[in-house]
C-alpha cells in the first residue's frame, strides 16, 4: 500500500519528531525548571514570548523562517560568516522549526509540574545532602513525571502532525525534508485519495499505539501524594 | 567546641531575632509557645531560610558569615521536619536509601538495620508514602535522617505523633546519639516533659527572642523562668547508682543530698543517671515519717518560696546542695509556716529516671 | 448579488483586479476565495458554497464537469501560463538553459509536479533538456508556484521555475522585480492552460464569466504576463 | 441514644475489623499505638474509607446501611485531621468562611468569634495557610471545624502539635462542646493524659481491633487492661463542689470517700468536677500523718494488688466505694506488709481538675 | 494597512478562539476531571483517542472532517435528517473543527493540574458540608488554576495559529470563515508581503498583550502550598 517514498517519509518524519521532542525536552526543561522558580518580576514577558509562536499561523511562521535562516537575513549572514551553509532545504533547518513551534508544548506543562511540586521535597532532598543537580534529577524530575509525559506527547503528535512550518522551510526532499504529513498532504491534493486514507489511517494507528503505550505505562507508576 | 548562632528574619509581621550560643555536644532544646520561631530557626541553621548578614559556627565548621554562607546540601546535617516530608515517589526503603547513598561509605555511623528496628519500621519498607499512618511516615523520617550520618541533627518535634510507648523507646536512642556518634542535637518540642528527659542544654524561645538559656537541670529550676511554674515544673538531679537490690528489685541511686531508691534499672555501678523530679510530686513535713509506702524523703533546707498563682506556692529546696522544686498550697505552706531557711523532710513520690552518662 | 469565486493562488493578483473592473460595472459584488486548487475541488465536491471555479489546470475543472459537480459545457481555458527560468541575481541567469549544467548552484526551486500544474512544466523541460536526472539532489519543492518564487526570492535557491506573471508586473509587488531570466520556450512543455468552470448555474455568475471572456479582461489578463486563448 | 458502628476494611496486609456502640453525648476516646487503625476509624465515620457491607447509626441517623451510604457532605459532621488539611487557596479567612458559609444560620450554634478568640488566631486571619507555622495551622483547622455547627464531631489528634498552655486553653473549651452545643465527640489521641482529662469513653484500639471499651473512669482503673499499668496510670473521680476557702484560696470538693482539697476554682458550690489522680502520685501510709504538706489523706480499703513489672505494684484501693489506684515499690508493700482488705491512708500529692457537668 | 476584509477577519477569528476556548473548558473540565480520578483498567485508550488529533495534518484532518461534515457525509446525512444544514463552510463547522483540533491541549494540562491537588482537598471540603459540584467549583478549580491558565493559553492561540483545518471545512469565506491566519497567508501566497508583515506584526503585537496580561495577572495570585 504504502511506495517507497512514503516510507522513507514515515522515517524522516519518526526522526524529526523524535530528535524535536529530545531538543525540546533538554531545553525545555532547564527553562521550564527556572521559570517556576523564579521570582523574576518580569517572567511574564517571558512567558508570553514562549507561547507567541503558536498564534501565526505555521505556513507563515516558515515564510518568517525562510526570511531569517536564507543567505539574506540576519541568521544567515551571522551564520555565513561562522562558515555554516544555509539551513534552508536541511533536515537540520526542519528540526530548528519544528523545535521553535513546537515549544510552548513542552515548556508549559513542564512548568506547571514543577511548580506542583513545591519547595519542601526539594528542601528534604538538600538536608539528605543532595546537591542542586543531584536532587534536581532524583526528585524533582520523578515527581514531575506527569508532565514530562504530556509535554512529550504534546511535542511528538504535534511535531508529527506539523506541516506548515515544514513545507515552507524544508523544501519537500524525499529522504531529507519529505515528511508525512506532506506525503497526505500530496495525496490529497493531488486527488489521490485512496493513498491518503490509507497513509492517514497508518499514521493514526501507529501514533495510537504508541500514544496508548506511553498512556499505559505511566498509569503504572502512580506518583503518591503525601495526603491521605 | 560551641554552636554560635546570629539571625536575624523578617516575615511579614513576626520577626526571629537571635544571637546566642550553645554547647555543640549533647542535645540542645529549643522551647516555646507555638508560633514563636522554633521552626524558623531550625530551618535557619539548616540553611532553608534565606538570611542576610547572619552568622553561623557549628564547632570549627563556619556555615554562614556576612555573604558567604555553606548550601544546605553541604553542611553535613540532618533534619527531621515537622510535617510530613517523605518522597512521594519512592518506598519507604528508597526514603532511606535516598539518604544512605550519599553518604560516603566512610562516613556511616549509623547502623540503618539498628534504627529501622528501633523505629519498628520493618514492615513498612515496600510502601509507598501515602500507605503509611502519621506515626509511620514521622517514624521513618527519624530513621532517614538518622541513616545520614550527620554531624548535627535537626528535629523538629519529632515526636508528637507518636504515642508514649514509642516515643519511649525511640527517647533513649536519640539520647545515646551523642554518646555514641557524639553528634549534637537541636531537638524543637513544646512538651516540658521531652525536654527534661531529652536535653541537657535548653533554649527559650518566645516570639521570635531567646529569653533565656542554659543548662537544662539549672533551667528547670529557675523560679524566674515559666518552667519553673506550670503544671510540669521539675528539677534534674544527676546521681549515680550505687548499688543494687536484689530481694525487691530495687536500685539505690547516690546523689550529693542522700540516696535515692528506684525501680531496678539493669546499670552498672557507678553509671551516671539523670533524674527528673516532677515539682508536684514532692510534698514536705516537719518531721521524717515511717510507716510510709514513700521510700525517697530527704531532709532539706528551703532556699525560697513564690507564690504561684492565688493559692500555691512554689518551694525551692536546697537537699545537699541540689535543687529541687516543690508545689504546696497555700494552706499547707501557712499550717507548716514555712519560711526562708527552714529545715524540712521533702517526701518524693515518684522519679523518672533518664539515663545518661554524664 | 455576492458571486463566489474560488481562484487559485497564483492568479488571485489579476483576479482581484478583474473583479473590481466587474463591480464598478455592475451591481454584483465579488468575494474571491484563494487557495489550493486541489482544496477547493474536495471542497466542491462537499458542498461548497462557491459559484465558479477557476482552477490551476484543466484536470480538476474537467473532473468537476465530468462528474457532474459543475455545470456542463461551462468549462473554458481562461490563461495560459508561461514558465521561466529565474534568478534574482541579474546576470545569473542567461538566454538559454546554460547555467543548470553548472554546478554553481545549490538549489533549483521548482512546484511540486505532483500537484502544480508549472510544476509539471517544470520537469517537462528538465526532461526535455536532460536534466531531470542531474538536477534531483538540488531540487527543492514548493507546494504551489507562489512557495517555489519565495524560495527563490528570499535566497534559499539561487534560482528557480517559476510563472512569468509572478515577475512580468513589478506593479502588483511593493519591490521592483530584478535580476535575471531564460522565458523557457514553449516547445520544451505542454501547455499550461488553467481552466474554470461555473459551479453553480447562477445569471450573476454567468455574467462574471462572460465578464472574464471579455476583450477588456483579456487584455489585463495579456498584461499580467499570461496568454489567453 | 448510641452511635452503633461495624467497619470492616483492607488495606494491604491491615485489617480494620470493629463493632461497637458508644453513647451518642460526650467525648469518646479512641486511644491506641501508633498504626493500630485509629485514622482508619474515623474516616469510616466520616464516610471517606469506601467500605461495603458496613453499618453505622449516628443517634437516630442512619448513615450507612447495607448498600445504603449517605455521602459525607451530607453526613453532619465536623473533621479535623490528623495533618494539614487547610485549603491552600484560601487565607485563614477564607478556610473559616468556607466552613460557615455552608451551615444554614439556623443551625449555626458555635460563636465563631468565641473560636477564633480562644484559638488565638486573630492575628492571623488574612494569612494564607503557608504563611503559619505548624501549630497554628492546627488551631485554624479546630476552629473551622467548630464553626460547622455539626451533629458530631471527629479529631484526629488535634492537640499533637500545640504546647501544653494552649492545650490546657483548648481542651475544657472541647468539653464544654457537648454540654453548649450537646455534639458527641470522637477524639483520636495516643496521650492517656488526654484521654482521662477530655473523654467520658474509651475505645481501646490495637491491630485494627477493640480491645476494650467503656466509660473511661472505670477503663483506666481495670487492672486487666493495660491502661492501669504504664507510667500515666491515674484514676477518675467525680466530684462536687462543697465549699469555698476565702482566707487560702482553696475549694473544698465531695466525693464519696471524702472531701478534697484543691486551688480555688471559680465554680459555682454544687458543680459536678471530674478529677485526675494519677497512680505515682498516690502513696500509702499506716497511720494518718500530720505535719505534712499533703492535704488529701483518705482512709481506704486495699481491694487488689498486682505486680507491675519486677520491682513495684499496683494497688486498688477503695475510698468510700470509689476506686483508686496506687503505685509503690515491692519494697514499701513488704515494709508496710500491705495485702489485701487491709486498711491504709491514701496521701494523694496532686491532682488534676478536669472540669465536668456529669 | 489594514484593509476591511483583514479587519472582518481578525473578528472572526476572536470570535473563534474565544468561543473554541470557551466550548472546550466547558467541555474539557469534566472530561479532564473524570479521567484524573477514574480508576477504570482502559482509561489509557481514551488518552490516547484524545491526543490523536494531533498527528495528522490539520489539511488533511480538515479533509476528513469535510467529508464527515459535508451534506454526502455520515454526519452531514444525519444532520440533514434532522433538518440541520451542512456545517460545512459555516461558522459552526469552524467551531466544531478547531474544538476537535485543539482538544489535547486542553484536557492534558487540566487533568495534569487536577491529578495534582490529590483527595485530600476534596475530603475536607466534604467534611465541610460541600457538595461534589460545590467542591468542584469551590476547591478543585481553584486549585488547578495553573492548569486552567495553560490550557486557556495552548487552546486560544491555537486555534488563532490554526489554520489547516480551517482552510478545509471553512472555505476561506471573507465575513464568514475567513480567519486572520488565512488572510495572512493568502497574502503571502499572492506576493504582498508588505501586508502580510503587517498583518503579522499586528497579530503578535495584539496576541503577545494578550498573552502577557495572562501571565502577569495569573503571577499575582500565587496558590500556596501546604508544605512550608
Ligand atoms: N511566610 C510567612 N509569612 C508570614 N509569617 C510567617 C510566615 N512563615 C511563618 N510565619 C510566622 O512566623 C512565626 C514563627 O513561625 P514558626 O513556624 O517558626 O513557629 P514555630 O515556633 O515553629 O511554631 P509551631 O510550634 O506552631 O510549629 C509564626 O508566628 C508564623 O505565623
Ligand atoms: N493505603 C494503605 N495501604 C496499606 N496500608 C495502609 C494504607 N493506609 C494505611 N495503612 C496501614 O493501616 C494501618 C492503620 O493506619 P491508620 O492511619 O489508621 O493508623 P493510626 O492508628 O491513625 O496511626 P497513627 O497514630 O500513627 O496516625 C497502618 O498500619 C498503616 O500502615
Ligand atoms: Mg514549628
Ligand atoms: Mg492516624
Amino acid at each position: 500500500m504504502l511506495n517507497e517514498s512514503d516510507i522513507l517519509a514515515l522515517i524522516v518524519t519518526l526522526k524529526l519528531a523524535g530528535l524535536t521532542t529530545l531538543i525540546l525536552l533538554l531545553l525545555g526543561t532547564p527553562l521550564a525548571w527556572w521559570l517556576s522558580r523564579t521570582k523574576w518580576r518580569f517572567k511574564f514577558i517571558l512567558e508570553g514570548v514562549i507561547a507567541l509562536p503558536l498564534v501565526l499561523p505555521p505556513t507563515v511562521l516558515g515564510f518568517y523562517l525562510l526570511i531569517l535562516l536564507g543567505p539574506k537575513g540576519p541568521l544567515g549572514d551571522l551564520m555565513a560568516s561562522l562558515g555554516i551553509h544555509s539551513l534552508a532545504f536541511t533536515f537540520s533547518g526542519l528540526v530548528i522549526g519544528s523545535v521553535f513551534y513546537s515549544m510552548p508544548f513542552v515548556i508549559q506543562p513542564l512548568q506547571n509540574a514543577f511548580t506542583a511540586i513545591g519547595r519542601r521535597p526539594m528542601e528534604v532532598a538538600a538536608t539528605l545532602g543532595a546537591s542542586p543537580l543531584d536532587r534536581f534529577f532524583t526528585v524533582a524530575l520523578p515527581l514531575a513525571r506527569p508532565g514530562f509525559i504530556t509535554a512529550a506527547v504534546l511535542g511528538f503528535a504535534h511535531t508529527v502532525g506539523e506541516f506548515g512550518v515544514v513545507l515552507m522551510i524544508g523544501g519537500n526532499i524525499p529522504g531529507e525534508t519529505q515528511v508525512l504529513s506532506i506525503a497526505i498532504y500530496d495525496h490529497v491534493e493531488s486527488l489521490q485519495y485512496t493513498q491518503a486514507h490509507w497513509l492517514s489511517g497508518g499514521l493514526l494507528l501507529l501514533s495510537f499505539i504508541m500514544l496508548m503505550s506511553v498512556y499505559a505505562i505511566n498509569g503504572q507508576f502512580k506518583v503518591g501524594r503525601n495526603d491521605h | 567546641m560551641t554552636i554560635e548562632a546570629t539571625f536575624k528574619i523578617t516575615k511579614k509581621d513576626f520577626i526571629l531575632d537571635v544571637d546566642f550560643s550553645i554547647p555543640s555536644k549533647g542535645v540542645t532544646a529549643i522551647f516555646g509557645p507555638s508560633g514563636c520561631g522554633k521552626t524558623t530557626l531550625l530551618r535557619a541553621i539548616a540553611g532553608l531560610e534565606p538570611c542576610r548578614g547572619a552568622h553561623l559556627k557549628v564547632g570549627d565548621m563556619t556555615w554562614q558569615k556576612g555573604h558567604y554562607c555553606v548550601p544546605t546540601h553541604k553542611r553535613s546535617l540532618a533534619y527531621v521536619f515537622q510535617e510530613a516530608s517523605l518522597f512521594s515517589h519512592l518506598t519507604v526503603k528508597g526514603n532511606l536509601q535516598y539518604a544512605i547513598k550519599r553518604v560516603p561509605l566512610s562516613n556511616r555511623k549509623v547502623s540503618l538495620e539498628r534504627a529501622i528496628e528501633l523505629l519498628g519500621i520493618e514492615p513498612l519498607l515496600e510502601r509507598r508514602a501515602d500507605q503509611l499512618s502519621g506515626g509511620e511516615r514521622q517514624r521513618v523520617a527519624i530513621a532517614r535522617a538518622l541513616s545520614v550520618s550527620p554531624r548535627i541533627l535537626l528535629m523538629d518535634e519529632p515526636l508528637s505523633a507518636l504515642d508514649l510507648t514509642r516515643k519511649r523507646e525511640i527517647m533513649p536512642y536519640i539520647e545515646s546519639l551523642h554518646d555514641e556518634l557524639d553528634i549534637p542535637v537541636i531537638y524543637v518540642s513544646h512538651s516540658p516533659d521531652e525536654v527534661a528527659r531529652l536535653s541537657d542544654h535548653l533554649v527559650l524561645l518566645e516570639k521570635g527572642r531567646v529569653t533565656a538559656q542554659g543548662e537544662t537541670g539549672k533551667m528547670l529550676t529557675r523560679l524566674d523562668l515559666p518552667l519553673a511554674h506550670g503544671d510540669d515544673a521539675a528539677s534534674l538531679i544527676h546521681a549515680t547508682v550505687a548499688e543494687h537490690d536484689d530481694e525487691y528489685n530495687l536500685t539505690y541511686l547516690d546523689f550529693p543530698g542522700g540516696r535515692f531508691t528506684v525501680a531496678r534499672k539493669s546499670l552498672p555501678i557507678g553509671f551516671s543517671v539523670r533524674l527528673r523530679v516532677v515539682a508536684r510530686d514532692v510534698s514536705l513535713t516537719l518531721a521524717h515519717q515511717s510507716g510510709t509506702s514513700i521510700l525517697n524523703i530527704f531532709p532539706s533546707t528551703i532556699d525560697d518560696i513564690l507564690s504561684e498563682g492565688r493559692s500555691e506556692k512554689v518551694v525551692q529546696l536546697n537537699v545537699g546542695g541540689v535543687t529541687l522544686l516543690s508545689r504546696v498550697t497555700h494552706k499547707s505552706a501557712s499550717l507548716l509556716k514555712l519560711q526562708k531557711g527552714q529545715l524540712v523532710y521533702a517526701q518524693i513520690k515518684s522519679i523518672a529516671l533518664l539515663s545518661d552518662k554524664h | 448579488d455576492e458571486i463566489r469565486v474560488a481562484v487559485a493562488s497564483n492568479f488571485v493578483p489579476v483576479m482581484k483586479i478583474l473583479a473590481e473592473h466587474f463591480e464598478a460595472n455592475t451591481h454584483h459584488t465579488v468575494t474571491l476565495i484563494s487557495g489550493s486548487t486541489g482544496k477547493h475541488y474536495a471542497q466542491i465536491k462537499h458542498g461548497a458554497p462557491f459559484h465558479v471555479f477557476f482552477a490551476a489546470d484543466v484536470e480538476r475543472a474537467k473532473r468537476l464537469e465530468e462528474e457532474g459537480d459543475a455545470v456542463m459545457g461551462s468549462r473554458f481555458t481562461y490563461t495560459i501560463g508561461h514558465l521561466v527560468l529565474w534568478s534574482p541575481e541579474t546576470g545569473y541567469v542567461g538566454a538559454n538553459s546554460k547555467v543548470l549544467e553548472s554546478a554553481e548552484y545549490r538549489h533549483l526551486a521548482i512546484a511540486n509536479p505532483k500537484l502544480a500544474p508549472y510544476g509539471r512544466a517544470a520537469k517537462e523541460v528538465l526532461e526535455a533538456i536532460g536534466l531531470w536526472s542531474s538536477t534531483q539532489a538540488s531540487l527543492v519543492r514548493g507546494e504551489n508556484i507562489g512557495q517555489a518564487f519565495q524560495f527563490v526570492k528570499s535566497g534559499n535557491a539561487e534560482l528557480g521555475f517559476i510563472a512569468y506573471s509572478q515577475i512580468k508586473n513589478p506593479t502588483q509587488f511593493e519591490q521592483k522585480m530584478t535580476g535575471s531570466f531564460w522565458m523557457v520556450p514553449q516547445q520544451l512543455y505542454s501547455p499550461i492552460e488553467q481552466q474554470a468552470v461555473l459551479v453553480k448555474n447562477n445569471s450573476a455568475a454567468r455574467e462574471f464569466i462572460l465578464f472574464v471572456k471579455s476583450e477588456a479582461s483579456q487584455s489585463i489578463i495579456q498584461k499580467h504576463g499570461y496568454s489567453t486563448p
